[in-house]
């Protein structure tokens, strides 16, 4: 199973990078401590976090190949 | 998918909307907005259009002035969302359509990187449903503003 | 008098705006209103810009189906009085500029025949000040609409 | 003292006129019933009274030479 994360506007900053591939993680929590350990500063910024385009509360297991997207504030417009 | 679509009769005969394209590369110029005004002069149901143009700022900030606004987007959830409010406003006001136009990429400051169009019988419903519409996409829409400063460097646009 | 004016410093150094003149003849056509937006991109304090169009709707009513709205005006009372709306709406929202444009004389159905235009910094005001003006100017000036029937019979159109 | 008068609007349908120049009349009450004596069908019909660009209410008098408007229910935009 893998998960394609993208990231956006000022996460970007952070990453140095807009999409990231990852294997054998199963829900958002453990996702998010990789991503932490990956990218320290993302640990402190603001996002939202969508699955296969939905944005999503709390913790979510994965159900197959999965796209998850971190959005930080709009500001659109 | 195809994107600058209409109605369609899906198979149980129910009218389905496919999410319009709202975006386009660069500025909006002022032509494409007069065009579609324009378009409009044969639909004599309608009595009233509200317009909302968004135009980028030369703000002064404390990382110096802003030049320029380079706009990035999660284009498939943004038309997602957008159908959704569409469908809302749609079903909230009796209008007679709705148009949204949003720049991707460099625009100037002075330049329209927001055009938002809704036409009615009567004046009310277009300007409450084009307020609306402008106040959702602001706070839904995955749409960021990276702001260019004349000395390059560029901070995250912020919105109120 | 002259008419389309703007600010002047008077004896005791205040500043007087002069009435502009709001009236054209015919229908306002949709370049005019990209020349109008165009003229903005200078202004880049401008944010927001908010419009609204007035036009022209081919009625059926019990006389017939309107083809044309004439319009005529009593033109130095709807000056004053829109110079009085345009000091209300400018000391209420914190607007960067108002332009107002109404049709005279021969508009037909699909035709524009009002045209109001504000900017501002922020959307809000620009928005608020647009429906508030719209609002006024419908209910305080002198203007009559003449609706021109495809029999070519007439009738007096009402506001709501 | 002369008093200039126009009529706008569906006024004109009754009047066939947009203006008329009156003289010797002193105030709004008798210039209203001098006109509804001239044209019936105004006494029917719905209008306000501007005095020099001025909408007034109750009678008013004429100081000098003045300019009326019979203003029926404004309809633009």
């Amino acid at each position: 199973m893998q998960v394609h994360i993208m990231f956006f506007g000022q996460l970007t900053d952070i990453t140095g990078t807009q999409e990231l591939v990852l294997h054998d993680i199963y829900d958002t929590n453990t996702l998010q401590e990789t991503l932490h350990e990956l990218y320290p500063a993302l640990a402190n910024a603001k996002y939202a976090i969508a699955m296969n385009k939905k944005t999503i509360q709390g913790n979510s297991m994965f159900s197959g190949d999965s796209t998850i997207a971190l959005l930080p504030p709009f500001s659109g417009g | 998918m195809g994107l600058p679509v209409g109605k369609k009769i899906n198979s149980f005969g129910m009218s389905e909307r496919k999410p319009k394209n709202i975006f386009q590369q660069g500025a909006i110029p002022a032509t494409f907005i007069s065009e579609s005004i324009q378009k409009h002069s044969s639909q004599t149901a309608i009595g009233g259009h509200s317009i909302f143009l968004g135009q980028v700022r030369a703000d002064e900030t404390e990382n110096g002035k802003v030049k320029a606004i380079e706009f990035t987007a999660f284009e498939d959830m943004a038309h997602e969302k957008m159908h959704l409010i569409r469908e809302d406003i749609f079903a909230k006001y009796p209008l007679t359509c709705m148009h949204v136009h949003h720049s991707l990429g460099h625009v100037q400051s002075g330049e329209i990187c927001l055009f938002v169009f809704t036409s009615s019988a009567h004046r009310k419903a277009a300007m409450d449903a084009c307020q609306e519409t402008v106040e959702r996409l602001k706070a839904e829409l995955p749409i960021w503003g990276k702001e260019i400063m004349e000395n390059d460097e560029h901070q995250w646009k912020v919105n109120k």
